[in-house]
């Protein structure tokens, strides 16, 4: 079943929540929305949902007008960032309770409960109650309940916030193959880029209650329609830099530099250069133009084949991620070296002007 | 009912008092007002500040009862003044 | 520091326990040791006291009576602050928090002179000398305190796991008996708990409103003054024989009482 | 400042603890050294947070001893043990401003106004709390109040050391990534021994020195993050360091060789020879996903099917189903801008990079054996 | 954020019912007989705000006022403290728990009359524990003819009947703390001093609300348990509002008059709760 949103705004005593939101999700799609906190993500979903009524536009659910449709009689299901479960009923009686509410017959509700908790792994659990299990234990038990009924949407509220990071990572894999065989459609809100990308699929944009950018994940990462998009869409954010091309040279803070040859084209005038931290480079690029900046090493976090190097450049905070481990000690010089190839240019304003070329073969499994 | 010992002044106060109820809440689903900060010390409701001018009404009338021997007429009116400034700048 | 604290709960308990105590010697006692002079225990242990309660129907009546009207409060109570309390804990509508600090005052009216008026009004509704007209009329202070102790462990209870139920295709009448109350057990046994001791102890309301019929406990032990005095034996009797149902009550609803302490911002 | 010793220390929650899965932390014998920056790493339920609060002397342990620069601190108090902690869930004192919880600590110490008027300006300005000085903690969001939180923590000069548990649950990931270094900076200006208890691995590296992790109760390794990352002493370690964790292939000897799915694995005599010895044990073969090659499957000692790849922006990960046991999946990250179909690749595994484990615990041979 | 939604009127219609039946239409009836002069049902005459202005003038209103308001305020101010003590001393966990909420909670369910019983004959110097064992060291103490002694014996009592509630009040408030703000405070070094500044006492703002408003209330309408052990007297030293006021309505059968000072007492409730009830809610609404 799709889902289209339509000039949805919602304005709580003059304040905006969502601010003419139109998104078109298709049957059977994963979609995730990726926003900061507030950003409107929960909100958006309650929504969709039909936990709140929009004060402009309209909800469209597989072609039908559903805005003023009570959430009773629309065939969605939610989990929620909290572990919600119905604390006096067993994981069991929990999963079952959307089939008893839909009259299911009982041997029908059993065979599905079960089947349903042996997909997540919690069929040994049945008998428990929700207290006495653990935090992703509860979470798989809160899912069930999402997935047994079969809804024509199922939202999902960063479900594995408040989980460990391993499982998280499981879950995360568990969660694309429940879905890839389905025809239902998921919307899955995070606040982790690495988060949305990793579930493949649609992803959307949102920012202080507006959709900033939608498409598919890798599309909209790789080539953001702005510079907040940019700067969204990724973890740690991306690095942004004004420049000024002038004189045939290209200025970043006191530094002058010769102008690419690939941004020849571009007028004189202000801009804003976004350098992804995994294409910073330490070594001179092998092949290609790249810009050359001194820095000034605050800190370097050392993962176990990474590094997280924080420099500044004139007061500008500059972030590399560079593969393997690299030891620098604090207030060190630098120099280092952003390809050109792999630039975004923004005009002042921020809309796109230049990004880096797709891969040849965008490759999705 | 004989036993309430209804009178007429006692009737009219009440039908008034149910009067300003309804009115209120009309008003109030017609218009929605907010929580803001007047000349009172707190920031009230359109409700908060009926309640207060009617209660700082209650007092004066026995105030004026206790102290003074002015008709109290008079000051019903000096009440219904207040009560009007209070709803508009309180 | 633990030392400290127990000595003062301790001494508190003390306190409290001396004229319970007191209450319970003078009940084994005769009138005659009790007016005769100080003795820490009864000199000569008698159950005459307790015998005139539990031999005389007017007495035992009386019991039963009170227990009626007790219930009857406690189960009125609950079963309209319930929805009240919900209301109040997840919504906001016109007027709540007027109608809120309206059903506090209630407990304001001096009832000396209310008396009357409430003699009148349940006489006119054809009430007088019923139970359910106690009931009701402890309605008046129950039902706001009820409301208000409900509604903090309702707004302990996440507002999701109500969406989630309404999700499911729950409707609301289903997802409050089925789900939410049994959630909300400690804050009802907290609850109830506090209607029936202002409901039991209650007596200007109780004495006014009943005669023969319905006469309360409390009503009764203020006939144990006759012409030679008061009779203080069976007076005392009456009293401990009065504390029991509150201690059953309160033995019944403890764990509920000590989990829904812990829960609820009372 | 001082350096933390835990002496034969273990921890059960009931009185008479039998059996070892009794315990909440088995026996242990470690050094928290003066001045470093530690991370404490695990699962949820692995007894991270128990040890913490037993440094703290917020807890008791049931065995064994805690000791501050040599000298046991069982019996002592936080306070008296001058530690600071910052919880998971921000800690504020809601009727305060935040200058006022800031400067809480010092004031209860009985310092000077002026000293704790600097205190906290600087401690404000080092968390960019600064213009949040004069509200009032109630009205703050979570993350601010973690901010405050922490502040309490940093405020004190004289601390023998900071604990964190988990501080950062609360913060947004694109705050997180400020607040770590902004740790990390305060780490290096100030000397103070930290611990972080953190159950992501990320955290830990970029946070820490050294890390701890612990499994079930233990402190299985305890090294840098790199030591973590490329010689892991316990399957644990390999599977929960690094994202995604160590490919783990099972090993079976045949004829006195090492076999993989069938395959002899091509390795020096002395390792063959090693694994054998170790027959009956559950062997099994340890490989990083970064260091996995794909190669053409003609060239390739292991070939299966690409079943799944992630995305992760700057790289991917390819799940990889092998021909001889397509339940066997080996996880591969590859470059962004590598494109592969659903095809059969193959996989070349180098053998400086292989890892072997009997019964999960790491297999080690000399160099001259080799 | 509570939504808005006026359908929730219906969830407070029985109370609304309810209370407004019990409530509304006796005061209404009090506001009428307040000014009237009654003889019977049938026999009335208006007079206007006459009974307000000769009560106005009422010494007998006058004393007992600020009799009342002494007696409220020494209530309160001992109550409340205590009450926290106690609540603070309680036992965290085990078998103490419940036993230590039951005994605490017998005063409550003693019967009002009982109470006012308990306390008549332990305190006479005679046959009462106290009384006797005051006056054996020495203390001449006679709350039948001394006022001092009875008005103390009366505020003891009230402070034996009711400390307990506030206690278990707060023990509630208490219990909902998270032990890990006692971890931060110990670890800040936080005197017990500061603990219950900073961390209790807010905690137990909402408890202290209702438990001031409600001990407030009830003394201030205190009737039973005075009329019982000493029937107001000696003279009129324990004679409180409520006394008053009964004596006014039943003893002399003035109808209008007791209804005029009912409403001129449910006033003075009324202002002094929303005082209060206003500055401990009204920080919330910010928040």
């Amino acid at each position: 079943m799709s889902l289209q949103l339509e000039d949805v705004t919602l304005k709580v005593r003059g304040e905006t929540y969502i601010d003419e939101a139109n998104l078109q999700l298709d049957s059977g799609s994963f979609n995730v929305l990726l926003g900061h906190t507030l950003a409107g993500k929960t909100t958006l979903m309650r929504l969709m949902a039909g936990l709140d009524t929009p004060s402009r536009g309209r909800v469209w659910l597989g072609g039908r007008d559903m805005t003023d449709v009570p959430v009773r009689q629309r065939n969605v299901s939610m989990v929620y960032q909290q572990f919600i479960n119905y604390p006096t009923l067993s994981v069991f009686d929990n999963i079952a309770s959307p089939l008893k509410q839909a009259k299911v017959a009982r041997a029908e509700i059993q065979r599905r409960v079960e089947e349903t908790a042996h997909m997540l792994g919690i069929d040994h659990l049945l008998g428990r109650f929700p207290q006495a299990l653990s935090g992703g234990q509860q979470q798989r038990t809160a899912m069930a309940r999402a997935l047994v009924k079969d809804a024509d949407l199922v939202l999902f509220d960063e479900p594995l916030v408040n989980l460990d990071y391993k499982l998280r990572e499981s879950l995360r894999v568990e969660m694309r193959k429940l879905f890839a065989s389905r025809d239902t459609l998921a919307v899955y809100a995070t606040t982790e880029p690495a988060e949305a990308l990793a579930l493949g699929g649609t992803t959307v944009l949102l920012k202080e209650g507006r959709i900033v950018q939608s498409g598919p994940s890798g599309e909209v990462y790789r080539q953001p329609c702005n510079m907040e998009a940019a700067s969204l869409f990724g973890e740690p954010p991306i690095n942004l830099l004004a420049a000024e091309i002038a004189g045939g040279e290209c200025r970043i803070g006191r530094q002058r530099l010769p102008l690419p040859a690939a941004w020849q084209r571009l007028a004189e005038g202000h801009y804003r250069l976004g350098v992804r931290p995994h294409h910073v480079s330490l070594a001179p690029l092998a092949t290609g133009e790249a810009l050359c900046l001194p820095v000034q090493v605050r800190v370097a976090e050392i993962g176990g084949s990474e590094t997280f190097l924080h420099m500044t450049h004139d007061e500008i905070d500059l972030v590399a991620h560079l593969g393997g481990i690299h030891e620098l000690a604090v207030d060190q010089a630098l120099e280092i070296h952003l390809p050109c190839a792999e630039m975004f240019v923004f005009e002042p304003g921020g809309e796109l002007l230049l990004s880096p070329a797709l891969p040849a073969t965008a490759a999705r499994a | 009912m004989s036993w309430m010992a209804w009178t007429l002044p006692t009737a009219s106060f009440f039908v008034i008092i149910a009067l300003m109820l309804v009115g209120m809440s009309i008003w109030q689903t017609v218009s929605p007002g907010h929580q803001r900060k007047g000349f009172l010390p707190i920031s009230t409701t359109r409700g908060d500040r009926l309640f207060i001018g009617l209660l700082a009404a209650a007092y004066a009338h026995l105030l004026a009862l206790a102290l003074t021997g002015w008709p109290l007429w008079i000051v019903t009116l000096v009440c219904v003044a207040g009560l009007i400034a209070l709803l508009k700048w309180g | 520091m633990h030392v400290r604290k127990s000595l003062v709960m301790l001494l508190y308990l003390v306190f409290i326990l001396v004229p319970i105590y007191w209450l319970i010697n003078m009940s084994l006692k005769s009138n005659q040791e009790i007016l005769g002079g100080l003795t820490l225990w009864p000199v000569a242990p008698t159950l005459d006291n307790y015998r005139v309660i539990f031999t005389e129907p007017s007495w035992y009546t009386s019991y039963l009576n009170s227990l009626t009207y007790v219930s009857m409060n406690m189960a009125i109570s609950l079963l309209v602050a319930l929805p009240a309390a919900y209301a109040f804990s997840r919504y906001r509508f016109l007027g709540d928090k007027h109608m809120f600090f309206w059903l506090l005052t209630n407990r304001m009216a001096p009832p000396a002179v209310f008396l009357l008026p409430f003699f009148q009004l349940y006489s006119a509704v054809g009430l007088f000398d019923t139970p359910i007209a106690v009931a009701l009329a402890h309605c008046l202070f129950n039902v706001p305190l009820a409301v208000w102790i409900l509604e903090g462990f309702m707004s302990g209870v996440p507002k999701e796991i109500d969406e989630t139920a309404y999700i499911d295709g729950y409707s609301f009448p289903r997802f409050f008996v089925f789900i939410f109350i049994p959630m909300i057990r400690p804050g009802i046994g907290v609850t109830a708990f506090f209607c029936f001791m202002f409901s039991w102890v209650e007596l200007l309301l109780a004495r006014t409103l009943t005669s023969v019929d319905a006469k309360p406990i409390v009503a009764q032990m203020t006939r144990t003054v006759s012409a030679s005095g008061i009779d203080w034996g069976v007076l005392a009797a009456a009293g401990v024989v009065a504390l029991l149902p509150g201690i059953a009550v309160i033995y019944f609803v403890r764990n509920h009482v000590a989990k829904g302490f812990a829960l609820g911002r009372v | 400042m001082a350096e933390i010793r835990l002496a034969q220390l273990a921890h059960s929650y009931q009185d008479n603890p039998s059996a070892p899965e009794d315990y909440a932390l088995r026996r242990m014998e470690h050094v928290w050294e003066q001045g470093g920056a530690y991370a404490l790493l695990g699962p949820s339920g692995c007894g991270k947070s128990t040890l913490l609060n037993i440094m703290s002397g917020l807890l008791a342990p049931s065995e064994g001893e805690v000791l501050f620069d040599g000298k046991a601190v069982n019996a002592l108090s936080p306070q008296q043990r001058n530690i600071a902690q910052v919880f998971q869930f921000p800690v504020v004192y809601d009727t305060m401003t935040v200058f006022d919880n800031l400067a809480f600590p010092l004031r209860n110490q009985g310092q000077p106004k002026a000293t704790v008027e600097a205190r906290v300006r600087e401690v404000a300005a080092a968390l960019e709390i600064e213009p949040l000085l004069t509200r009032k903690a109630r009205n703050l969001t979570a993350d601010e109040k973690q901010k405050v939180s922490m502040g309490r923590g940093l405020v004190r000069d004289d601390v023998a050391a900071i604990l964190f548990d988990e501080p950062l649950t609360v913060i947004d990931p694109q705050l997180k990534w400020r607040l770590r270094r902004k740790l990390k900076e305060i780490h290096q200006r100030f000397n103070v021994t930290m611990v972080y208890v953190t159950h992501d691995q990320l955290e830990a590296a970029t946070f820490a020195d050294k890390i701890a992790v612990m499994y079930g109760g233990q402190i299985v390794q305890f090294g840098t993050p790199r030591e973590l990352f490329e010689t892991p002493r316990h399957t644990f370690v390999g599977y929960f360091i690094g994202s995604p964790g160590m490919n783990l292939l099972d090993l079976e000897i045949v004829a006195g060789r090492a076999h993989c799915h069938g395959l002899e694995l091509a390795l020096p005599e002395a390792w063959h020879a090693r694994l054998a010895a170790q027959e009956g044990a559950r062997l099994q073969l340890g490989i990083r996903p970064e260091f996995v090659e794909l190669v053409p499957a003609d060239e390739a000692t292991l070939t299966g099917r690409v079943d799944l790849i992630q995305d992760q922006g700057s790289f991917k990960i390819v799940d990889v189903a092998l021909t001889a046991d397509p339940a066997q999946l080996i996880k591969v990250r590859v470059d962004e801008y590598k494109s592969l179909g659903e095809e059969t690749v193959g996989l070349h595994l180098p053998e400086a990079w292989m890892r072997f484990y009997a019964n999960d615990l790491l297999l080690e041979i000399s160099d001259e054996a080799v | 954020m509570k939504p808005y939604n006026n359908k929730a009127w219906w969830l407070v219609l029985p109370v609304f019912v309810l209370v407004a039946f019990s409530a509304i239409i006796p005061m209404m009836t009090v506001v009428n007989y307040s000014v009237q002069d009654i003889f019977d049902p049938s026999t009335r005459y208006f007079v206007g705000t006459e009974w307000y202005r000769e009560i106005l003038s009422d010494p007998r209103l006058h004393d007992s006022l600020v009799r009342q308001f002494i007696y409220s305020f020494c209530v309160l101010a001992i109550e409340i403290p205590l009450g926290i003590i106690v609540a603070l001393s309680m036992p965290r966990r085990g078998l103490g728990v419940p036993v230590s909420l039951i005994l605490l909670a017998l005063p409550l369910l003693v019967p009002w009359n009982v109470v006012g019983t308990i306390w008549q004959i332990i305190g006479r110097e005679d046959i009462g524990l106290y009384g006797s064992l005051l006056n054996g060291l020495g203390i001449d103490y006679n709350y039948a003819s001394s006022p001092r002694d009875a008005w103390i014996t009366v505020l003891i009592m009230d402070v034996w009947h009711w400390t307990s509630l506030v206690a278990l009040l707060c023990y509630s408030g208490l219990r909902s703390i998270p032990d890990v703000y006692y971890q931060a405070a110990r670890i800040d070094r936080a005197s017990a001093w500061a603990v219950f500044r900073y961390i209790q006492l807010p905690k137990l703002k909402n408890v202290l609300l209702i438990a001031v408003m409600l001990r407030f209330m009830d003394s201030f309408m205190i009737y039973t348990e005075p009329f019982v052990l000493t029937g107001g007297g000696p003279g009129t030293a324990t004679t409180f509002l409520s006394q008053t006021l009964t004596q006014m309505a039943l003893g002399q059968f003035d109808l209008g008059r007791a209804a005029a000072f009912s409403l001129i007492y449910f006033l003075i409730i009324l202002l002094v709760t929303w005082v209060f009830y206003t500055a401990m809610t009204h920080n919330d609404d910010k928040g």
